[in-house]
């Protein structure tokens, strides 16, 4: 073995999936009746009662999130000052703010914020991870310079780096979307492009794997092409892997962006998320609690369901498991 | 007794970088200083300039200051003892002034030595500062916490370009104040004991000092207040629940103190519209379309609920205020009076000045037809953002729409030329930060609104007319200031000067800040001070058993 | 090996020096200033005055040419002189903050103790905590232990520390009194009694931060313990009469330590680089709140230095992971 | 032996029943077994993949259930060596921990997985006898070195300290079989102990093992699906079949007179060496249960399809600080030899000789070094990467695994369509059609188009990398290891669908096997390779018949023969360890030289390194 890499997993993740599957199955099952890949997903993920209920929790938080202001229309900027401060009634569920916000529609106008830039800025760290780790699992001489580059990401500081962005950037972003989209176009590339890097380690790893197998050799002998070996034949491949660091990637950019909100490089402020509401919770952390405890709660129920959602996923998707 | 009192602590959210002032301007760091080295004379809690190194603060009465107000004489008190142990001479003086104005030092404080052609050494106790030309208030050099005596034997080596090479003398520097340095951790900790050679030999009553730095007010004011951990927390800005949550904690109490700190909005006069080439932008080559009415400014003002405010942003803290000069008294003008709310009032204002909502969706326009929506753009804290939800709110009451956005404070407040997002550049309608002044003397301050100070391109938007205000009546009128002597007559001036200002929509002043700390209940002895440092009492600190 | 290593080596040079040029114009070009803090009543001109005494009047090439040599050739003579009294840097200009004014490697070795003894303890807590819950899990897949470990490292993770911080703070100092809420850097340990001050302090910052790394670490213990369990070596060694002990904990765990240990190498440059905000709520003032302040202040000479160092040891820690890879698992030889 | 049938038998098993609990529920994987095994005794245990004999024998080890396995019904009675016969199935894990490795032993099937990577030889070896016999580490390495030496493997003294993968397949399979040997178990269990290996290591693991059963009177328990294996080794034979056991008896019965239809037919699917002597052509088996059978010889055509000359492949060795090459593998040296249009070219050799690397040399998936390659008429070597693409049209590859030659997450129609959709030769419907006839071709229902390879057996995904590889109507098809991985009835079908397509197409094969049985059966030509060279070629019968190259002489006589009669002994075998191919920059081996011994039929005169 030359190549090392391959064998070094990374932070936190599943480490890949390298095993050959088994032998030749039993020959009884040949005469069931053929089924589509997708229920066939369907059915190995509905059995991870985990998955299930994590995805179900899922579904709620972001139809909640999303659909819950047509039920619920208070207006989350509304102020009224001389409601401040309280605690959870008819007329507010969740109480009110140091300003008299109502708190459930701050939760929902910031869930909505929350879990957009998580699955958003999680699309594109996961496009880049597995974009520059399939070049550079796949493709000998890209990969000494694309690992460099991984290595210095890693090595950038991601503060002075989201305020250059923010100088560069902001402008335009603002000319072209209008300033909320603008900065949450900002916002989802900043938390994009500083974690794509696992991402990126771990597919590599397993293209190189992959790469060895026989079936892309098998392809390139039937005149496959280079980007079909890759789309076709490596990339569904490493889907799980990539699942996982999706699950994984939701969660951590709803909490990069609450440390953004922490740091006050995020949202206007008048534009709640999941982590500034509980930033600006913590200091009235013994006089309202419950100010913490809805996004808090909010925070760790979406991480744990996504958590969750992912194990089944992976399991769903990784035909080794699926096919016993 | 000296050292009964075993150690007194204090905690600063912002930690000290440097105890040499004049190579920092921090706050911070000035105050950590004025525990170690000191002035020739301070400002008391009320204002009143004292001595401290010197004999007695010279005026003209007393011959002290020259008939032509060019020059003033200082004489120290004998027997003054550097904490080394040798003696303190008007040397020491005369060195201070030559480390902090050298050209290449990059000195902090230069201000305090505007306008000073030479100081001389008259004898070992007389020292004599020279100004190029009168003036009316010469009190600038050696007098407050930023303009502390530094000694001549320890720092003759780190003039000017070498200032930076001398950190051991940055990090401990000789002084005669009450504390001497035994450890220095730059933006950490400073650990300090009393000084053996102090003046007073009773004081202080501390035999050590501990001084931390870091965190945030919160963390700092429930060490004071509710844990009890530490003795002294600097600067409180916190929501006045929370203050009152901390308090109930029994261990400590906030004490709070005005100096001319404004919270205040300042109105941009000039178009900082994105569709400006860049160079024009935030110029005085396009002026603002409507905000420069007095009928739209007012009504801004007007929709405002100051008391409001004060009682969720600052509470004890907080004062309404209609003024620029807020204090010192003397100088606080009372032609206004701004602390009813009147939505309707301002309503009618801006319907008889001919901004309508002639679209009918909810935002007024003006008589040309652009929509009055405008740019507030602020600091990141959290006070402030409360307020800008609020006013935002209450300005959408009277028809004008507003658009949020907060700068993080050390990209706002830095002065890089190439960041659209300083407060100098101003590319936004309206803009909410805090200024001051040091000492008790405003002309400077108020030389603000002068027209030559706007920044601008060529200036690489230095300057310190924020809101690019001009008035040729104003300008007159300070220069006159700058002539003329006399406390009275002095504050006559500053508080037309202040009204001109207000009146003529340069801000809108919101709230009158004082500076919110917290002792220990068993730390006896403490007064605020807002007119220089913090610390300048320490030496008569003492524990309550 | 050695060659491997040595290789590596090598190569990280031109690397790392394409990284610190990289930080450099990232940090030229970021917008700020050093003068932010300078309160507004200093008026402009001054801080003209005071930004050209810090250097920043020079063009980038030059400044950046003046930190390569004073950070590659400067501090380490600087170093030497240290340890064998020789006065090789004397007279020569270090690399200084533009903050304190003072060297920044001399505020870097000061800070570097509290970091080790806060970040550093958490590390190994967390790793001792993490290692057997991993285990378990996975040897007890799907049980109710399993299902627990992973919904607490979970919660766990999903909670941002300026919150975790401060509640344990509520919870243990103001409402129960039992440690402090603010760390005392200047502690010295050098009896029982002082040790146990120490341990007191260090409680809460170490419990936070180990949360969130037991959180990731037993996550990955537990996969890759279950990548093993599976294995026809692990059916040969029951065979062979093996106990259940013998068999999980010397021939699966052996097996399943390879990755998990290149991924604790790899986490070690956190500990030296501090944790923000951990060390922010606590006020422990290491390393990590040592880069923030300095980026808050503009202090570029500081982010700089740290940001590089952090840089070095990221490439170091790499290539220790590659090569602890290398002897940890006899089938992989580095030619 | 036999000769002792009133012996207490060691271990019964009787009405055995294994059930695992999977999602889908129980899933029995042994329905009804019952055995015995003798003292000293060998019994094999024969059976197709999946009709559970390892799960027979995991379950006497009590194994199966930390597979998710139960045994739900069954004794299984041991005789313990200090007297007592006690039920396995009913014993807890800590009695069965003591019994495990110290009483019964048991060899896996895949050497290459069985040992721990990372604890030495040494270490795994001593592991047991410091347990059960409470041995010293220094005893217990002395006896630890003494097993390395019953099982014959050179220079135990440094086995120990070496890590398994820096053994060969070979020497691993041996220190498996020494470890289970250590505590002198009364019962040997061996899983396919030689399936995944060469012919020739298997004949030394098999000779190993017998001498040892007479050595110590151990009772063996073998598990294969290999037939010649069986005649090899067994005393007696118990056939399996879906969970069951439906045939016991003595070896010699079974093969000569089996009474069950299953093993009539596993017989009948099993390749005899010697079988296709004094026939010229190929033609296809006859099995047992497919009516209208056509057996006939395939003489295929004179007209050269391929033409290879001195084709030479190497593999760069990097090493030192710069990473320059600074050895060769020298994997494929000098290999000249031509195929006739309708004709199979078989390549033989074992393993690591170049065969595979030959076979991709010509399809340019690896690049040669030198030599020519001469297509119909296109020169290969010449073609650039588009050329390259549209000579592949004619000519195809099939490999060894076909678990891992199809992507695991595409249907099958999507893998037969791909060759077509990258030569747009078709789309749409007349896509659908073709795939779908090529479905026909090989001999799979349409309906499997919608399936998974992990849906598919063995032998159906075979069928379907045949089917990709038929596709583009090559000329040529290399088919490396394209029956290896495969149960011998399914073998035996998936090389009459081979040679059917051949006769019908007219197609030629580049046949690359290390089975002896199998080339006989398909080939027209054998090459025998060594050492990347060619060392003989000719017409199958010519070097089937008239072995006249050494290493092809001692290649002949390794292979087992499917006759109990026709034991080979451990002194037939006389194997050198295959010397390394790696040699510095710059070594640069002679050309090779061939005489003509017989019209044809080439032997290399010049060192070929045997
Ligand atoms: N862990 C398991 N879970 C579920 N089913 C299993 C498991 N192990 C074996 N089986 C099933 O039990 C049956 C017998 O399997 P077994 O491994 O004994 O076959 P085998 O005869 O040894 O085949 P091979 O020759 O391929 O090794 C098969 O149908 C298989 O699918
Ligand atoms: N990509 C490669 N890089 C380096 N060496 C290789 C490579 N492929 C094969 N080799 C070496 O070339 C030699 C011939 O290998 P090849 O795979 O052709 O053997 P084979 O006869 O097909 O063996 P098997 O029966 O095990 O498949 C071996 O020594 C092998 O280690
Ligand atoms: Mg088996
Ligand atoms: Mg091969």
């Amino acid at each position: 073995m030359t190549d090392k890499d391959r064998f070094v997993p990374d932070e936190g993740l599943a480490p890949a999936s390298t095993a050959l599957p088994a032998a030749a199955g039993p020959l009884e099952e040949l005469h069931q009746p053929p089924r589509s890949q997708w229920r066939d997903v369907w059915d190995q993920f509905k059995s991870h009662r985990g998955a299930l209920a994590g995805g179900i929790i899922f579904v709620l938080i972001v139809v909640t999130v999303y659909l819950g202001p047509f039920v619920w229309d208070v207006d989350p900027t509304q102020i009224d000052i001389r409601a401040r401060n309280q605690g959870p009634s008819l007329e507010h569920p969740f109480g009110t703010d140091q300003l008299g916000r109502d708190m459930l529609a701050r939760m929902m106008a910031g869930g909505a914020t929350s879990v957009s830039v998580g699955i958003t800025a999680m699309l594109l760290a996961l496009f880049l991870g597995s974009f520059i780790g399939v070049l550079a699992g796949f493709f000998k001489r890209l990969d000494g310079p694309l690992m460099r580059l991984t290595d210095l990401f890693l090595a950038l500081p991601l503060l002075p780096l989201l305020l250059v962005m923010m100088l560069l950037f902001r402008e335009p972003l603002n000319a072209a979307f209008g300033l909320e989209q603008g900065i949450f176009i900002l916002i989802v590339c900043a938390i994009g492009i500083t974690s794509w890097m696992p991402t990126a380690r771990i597919v590599r790893g397993d293209v190189l794997a992959i790469k060895e197998r026989e079936f892309v050799l098998a392809a390139r002998s039937i005149g496959t092409t280079n980007s079909r070996i890759i789309t076709r034949h490596i990339l569904p491949n490493v889907l799980s892997p990539i699942m996982v660091s999706a699950t994984l990637g939701i969660a951590t950019a709803i909490i990069t962006e609450s440390a953004l909100s922490f740091l006050g490089l995020g949202f206007p402020p008048d534009f709640p998320t999941w982590g500034r509401l509980l930033f600006d919770g913590t200091d009235y952390l013994q006089q309202y609690p419950e100010r913490v405890f809805w996004p808090g709660m909010a925070i760790s129920l979406t991480v744990l369901s996504v958590n969750y959602l992912g194990d089944g996923l992976r399991d769903a998707l990784d035909p080794r498991i699926r096919g016993r | 007794e000296r050292g009964s009192d075993g150690n007194v602590s204090i905690i600063y959210w912002q930690a000290p970088s440097i105890l040499n002032p004049f190579l920092s301007g921090g706050t911070k760091d000035v105050e950590s200083a004025s525990l170690i080295i000191e002035p020739l004379a301070r400002y008391d809690q009320n204002g009143n300039m004292v001595p401290y190194l010197a004999e007695e603060i010279p005026t003209v009465d007393n011959g002290g200051v020259s008939e032509d107000l060019t020059s003033i004489t200082w004489k120290i008190k004998p027997g003054i003892k550097w904490s080394d142990g040798s003696d303190f001479t008007a040397n020491d003086v005369k060195f201070t002034a030559d480390y902090c104005m050298h050209p290449e030092g990059g000195c902090a404080q230069l201000t305090k030595f505007e306008g000073v052609t030479s100081v001389d050494v008259v004898d070992d106790m007389t020292v004599k500062v020279t100004f190029d030309k009168p003036t009316p208030f010469p009190y600038g050099p050696f007098v407050g916490g930023e303009s502390p005596i530094i000694q001549a034997a320890q720092f003759a080596d780190c003039m000017g370009a070498k200032a930076p090479e001398c950190t051991e003398q940055n990090f401990g520097p000789i002084g005669t104040g009450p504390f001497v340095v035994t450890d220095f951790r730059p933006n950490d900790v400073i650990q300090m004991e009393a000084n053996q050679n102090y003046r007073d030999p009773a004081k202080p009553a501390f035999a050590t000092l501990t001084f931390k730095g870091g965190g945030d007010a919160t963390a700092a004011g429930r060490a004071v207040m509710e844990t009890g951990e530490f003795d002294y927390a600097w600067n409180l800005q916190l929501a006045p629940e929370v203050i009152q949550q901390m308090e109930a904690g029994g261990k400590g109490t906030p004490v709070a103190g005005f100096g001319p700190l404004v919270e205040r909005i300042m109105l941009n006069q000039t178009d900082a519209s994105s569709d400006l080439p860049e160079g024009e932008r935030s110029t005085a080559m396009h002026p603002h379309p409507f905000l420069k009415d007095p009928a739209v400014y007012k009504a801004m003002s007007m929709a405002i609920d100051r008391p409001l405010l004060v009682e969720i942003g600052y509470g004890q803290a907080g004062k309404v205020t209609c003024n620029w000069v807020p204090a010192p008294a003397a100088f606080n003008s009372d032609t206004f009076d701004c602390s009813t709310q009147d939505i309707a009032g301002a309503n009618k204002m801006l319907d008889d000045a001919g901004y309508m909502d002639t679209n009918g969706d909810g935002v007024r326009e003006t008589p040309d037809g652009e929509p009055m929506s405008i740019l507030y753009q602020t600091s990141t804290n959290a006070v402030r953002q409360d307020f800008q939800a609020l006013i935002k709110q209450w300005w959408s009451e009277i028809g004008i729409e507003t658009e949020l956005r907060n700068v993080n404070a050390s990209v706002f407040f830095g002065g890089d030329p190439g960041s659209p997002d300083t407060f100098q550049k101003f590319y936004a309608d309206v803009q909410m930060y805090a200024n001051t002044f040091n000492g008790t003397d405003p002309q400077s301050y108020l030389g603000n609104m002068l027209c030559d100070k706007a920044p601008r391109p060529d200036s690489q938007w230095q300057g310190e007319n924020i809101s690019r205000w001009c008035s040729e009546e104003y300008d007159a009128l300070h220069a006159e200031l700058a002539k003329t002597a006399g406390t009275d007559a002095r504050a006559e001036i500053g508080k037309r000067l202040n009204d001109m200002a207000i009146e003529g929509g340069a801000m809108i002043p919101l709230v009158h800040r004082g500076r919110l700390s917290a002792h220990a209940n068993s730390l006896g002895g403490v007064v605020l001070n807002v007119w220089d440092s913090e610390l300048w009492n320490v030496a008569d600190w003492y524990r309550i058993d | 090996m050695l060659t491997f290593t040595i290789r590596r080596l090598v190569l990280a040079v031109p690397t790392l020096l394409f990284i610190s040029l990289v930080i450099f114009l990232l940090l030229e070009l970021a917008p700020g200033d050093p003068m932010a803090q300078v309160p507004l009543t200093v008026p402009p001109e001054v801080k003209e005055k005071m930004r050209e005494a810090l250097g920043l009047g020079q063009p980038m090439h030059i400044r950046f040419w003046k930190w390569i040599v004073q950070f590659f050739w400067i501090e380490p003579q600087v170093l030497i002189d240290h340890y064998f009294g020789t006065s090789f840097s004397e007279g020569d200009l270090r690399v200084i903050s533009w903050q304190t004014r003072s060297p920044v490697m001399d505020i870097v070795v000061q800070r570097m103790p509290q970091t080790l003894w806060v970040v550093g303890t958490a590390y190994v807590v967390a790793i001792i905590i993490a290692l057997p819950i991993g285990i378990y899990s996975a040897y007890r897949q799907y049980s109710w232990f399993d299902q627990m470990g992973t919904f607490v490292s979970m919660v766990g993770f999903s909670v941002p520390p300026f919150f975790s911080g401060v509640l344990v703070i509520v919870i243990f100092s103001v409402n129960l009194g039992w440690f402090p809420s603010i760390y005392d850097t200047t502690h010295v340990v050098n009896d029982w009694d002082s040790f146990v001050v120490q341990l007191n302090q260090m409680v809460m910052p170490v419990m936070v931060l180990a949360l969130q790394i037991t959180a990731q670490l037993s996550r990955f213990m537990r996969a890759s313990m279950l990548d093993n369990l599976n294995q026809d070596y692990v059916r040969t060694a029951r065979a062979k009469g093996l106990s259940e002990y013998v068999v999980v904990m010397v021939h699966v765990l052996r097996n399943s330590m390879i990755p998990v240990v290149t991924v604790i190498a790899l986490g070690i440059p956190a500990i030296f680089g501090g944790a923000i905000i951990t060390e922010q709520v606590f006020k422990v003032n290491g390393i990590g709140q040592l880069l923030i302040g300095a980026i808050q202040a503009n202090d570029l000479p500081m982010v700089q230095t740290l940001t590089f160092i952090f840089a070095v040891l990221i490439v170091l820690f790499n290539l220790i992971a590659d090569v602890l890879y290398g002897i940890l698992d006899p089938r992989i030889r580095y030619d | 032996m036999l000769d002792t049938p009133s012996a207490h038998p060691i271990a019964q098993i009787r009405n055995l029943r294994v059930e695992f609990q999977t999602k889908d529920g129980p899933v029995v994987g042994v329905e009804d077994v019952s055995f015995e095994v003798a003292p000293g005794e060998t019994v094999c245990i024969v059976g197709e993949s999946g009709s559970g004999k390892s799960v027979s024998s995991l379950s006497l080890m009590r194994l199966v259930e930390f597979g998710g396995g139960e045994i739900s019904g069954g004794t299984l009675l041991f005789d313990r060596r200090d007297g007592g016969e006690t039920d396995l199935a009913k014993v807890d894990q800590d009695l069965m921990k003591q019994i495990r490795g110290n009483e019964i032993g048991m060899i896996f099937q895949e050497p290459m997985t069985a040992l721990n990577p990372v604890f030495t030889v040494g270490r795994q070896l001593t592991e047991g006898l410091r347990v059960h016999k409470g041995l010293s580490r220094a005893k217990a390495e002395e006896r630890a070195l003494e097993l390395l030496r019953q099982v014959r493997i050179p220079e135990p003294e440094r086995r120990l300290q070496q890590y398994p993968h820096e053994l060969s397949g070979g020497m691993r399979q041996r220190v498996v079989i020494a470890m289970a040997m250590a505590c002198e178990p009364r019962l040997l269990i061996a899983d396919e102990p030689t399936t995944a290996l060469d012919v020739t290591i298997q004949a030394e693991i098999l000779a190993l093992m017998d001498r040892l059963k007479r050595e110590t009177g151990t009772a063996v328990m073998f598990i294969t699906h290999d037939m010649a294996v069986v005649a090899q080794m067994a005393d007696r034979v118990v056939v399996m079949y879906r969970g069951n056991k439906v045939e016991e008896g003595p070896v010699e019965q079974i093969f000569n007179a089996p009474q069950h239809d299953y093993t009539k037919a596993l017989l009948a699917a099993v390749p005899k060496l010697g079988e296709m002597r004094g026939k010229a052509a190929p033609e296809p088996m006859k099995l047992l249960g497919v009516e209208g059978q056509k057996i006939a010889p395939i003489p295929g055509t004179d007209s050269v399809l391929l033409r290879v000359k001195g084709l030479t492949t190497r593999f760069p060795v990097k090493g030192g600080f710069l990473r320059r090459v600074v050895a060769n593998v020298h994997a494929v040296e000098d290999v000249s030899f031509t195929i006739n249009k309708g004709q199979t070219l078989s390549l033989v050799g074992e393993s690591g000789c170049g065969k595979s690397s030959a076979g991709r040399s010509i399809l340019r998936l690896v690049e040669p070094l030198s030599g020519e390659i001469d297509l119909d008429g296109v020169d290969v070597m010449k073609l650039d990467q588009s050329g390259l693409r549209k000579a592949r049209l004619d000519m195809q590859m099939i490999f060894q695994d076909p678990f891992a030659s199809l992507n695991p997450q595409m249907q099958l129609v999507d893998q037969v369509a791909e060759p077509l959709r990258n030569y747009d030769i078709a789309s749409g419907s007349e896509l659908h059609d073709r795939v779908a006839n090529l479905f026909d071709r090989v001999h799979l229902p349409r309906s499997f188009m919608r399936r998974f390879p992990h849906e598919m057996s063995g032998g159906q995904r075979q069928r379907i990398a045949i089917a990709r590889a038929l596709a583009l109507n090559p000329k040529l098809i290399i088919a490396d290891e394209a029956v290896s991985a495969l149960d011998v009835s399914v073998q035996a079908q998936v090389l009459n669908l081979m040679m059917e397509l051949q006769a019908e197409l007219g197609l030629s094969y580049l046949f690359i096997s290390h089975d002896m049985a199998v080339v006989e059966r398909v080939s027209h030509h054998v090459g025998v390779m060594y050492l990347g060279r060619i060392v003989e070629l000719g017409p199958r019968a010519r070097v089937f018949e008239n072995p006249q190259h050494p290493y092809t002489q001692a290649l002949m006589k390794a292979v087992p023969i499917a006759d109990p009669a026709r034991r080979k002994s451990e002194k037939d075998l006389n194997f050198k360890p295959i010397p390394s191919p790696i040699h510095p920059m710059g070594h640069d081996p002679a050309p090779s030289e061939y005489r003509e011994v017989e019209p044809g039929h080439y032997v290399l005169t010049t060192d070929s390194g045997y």
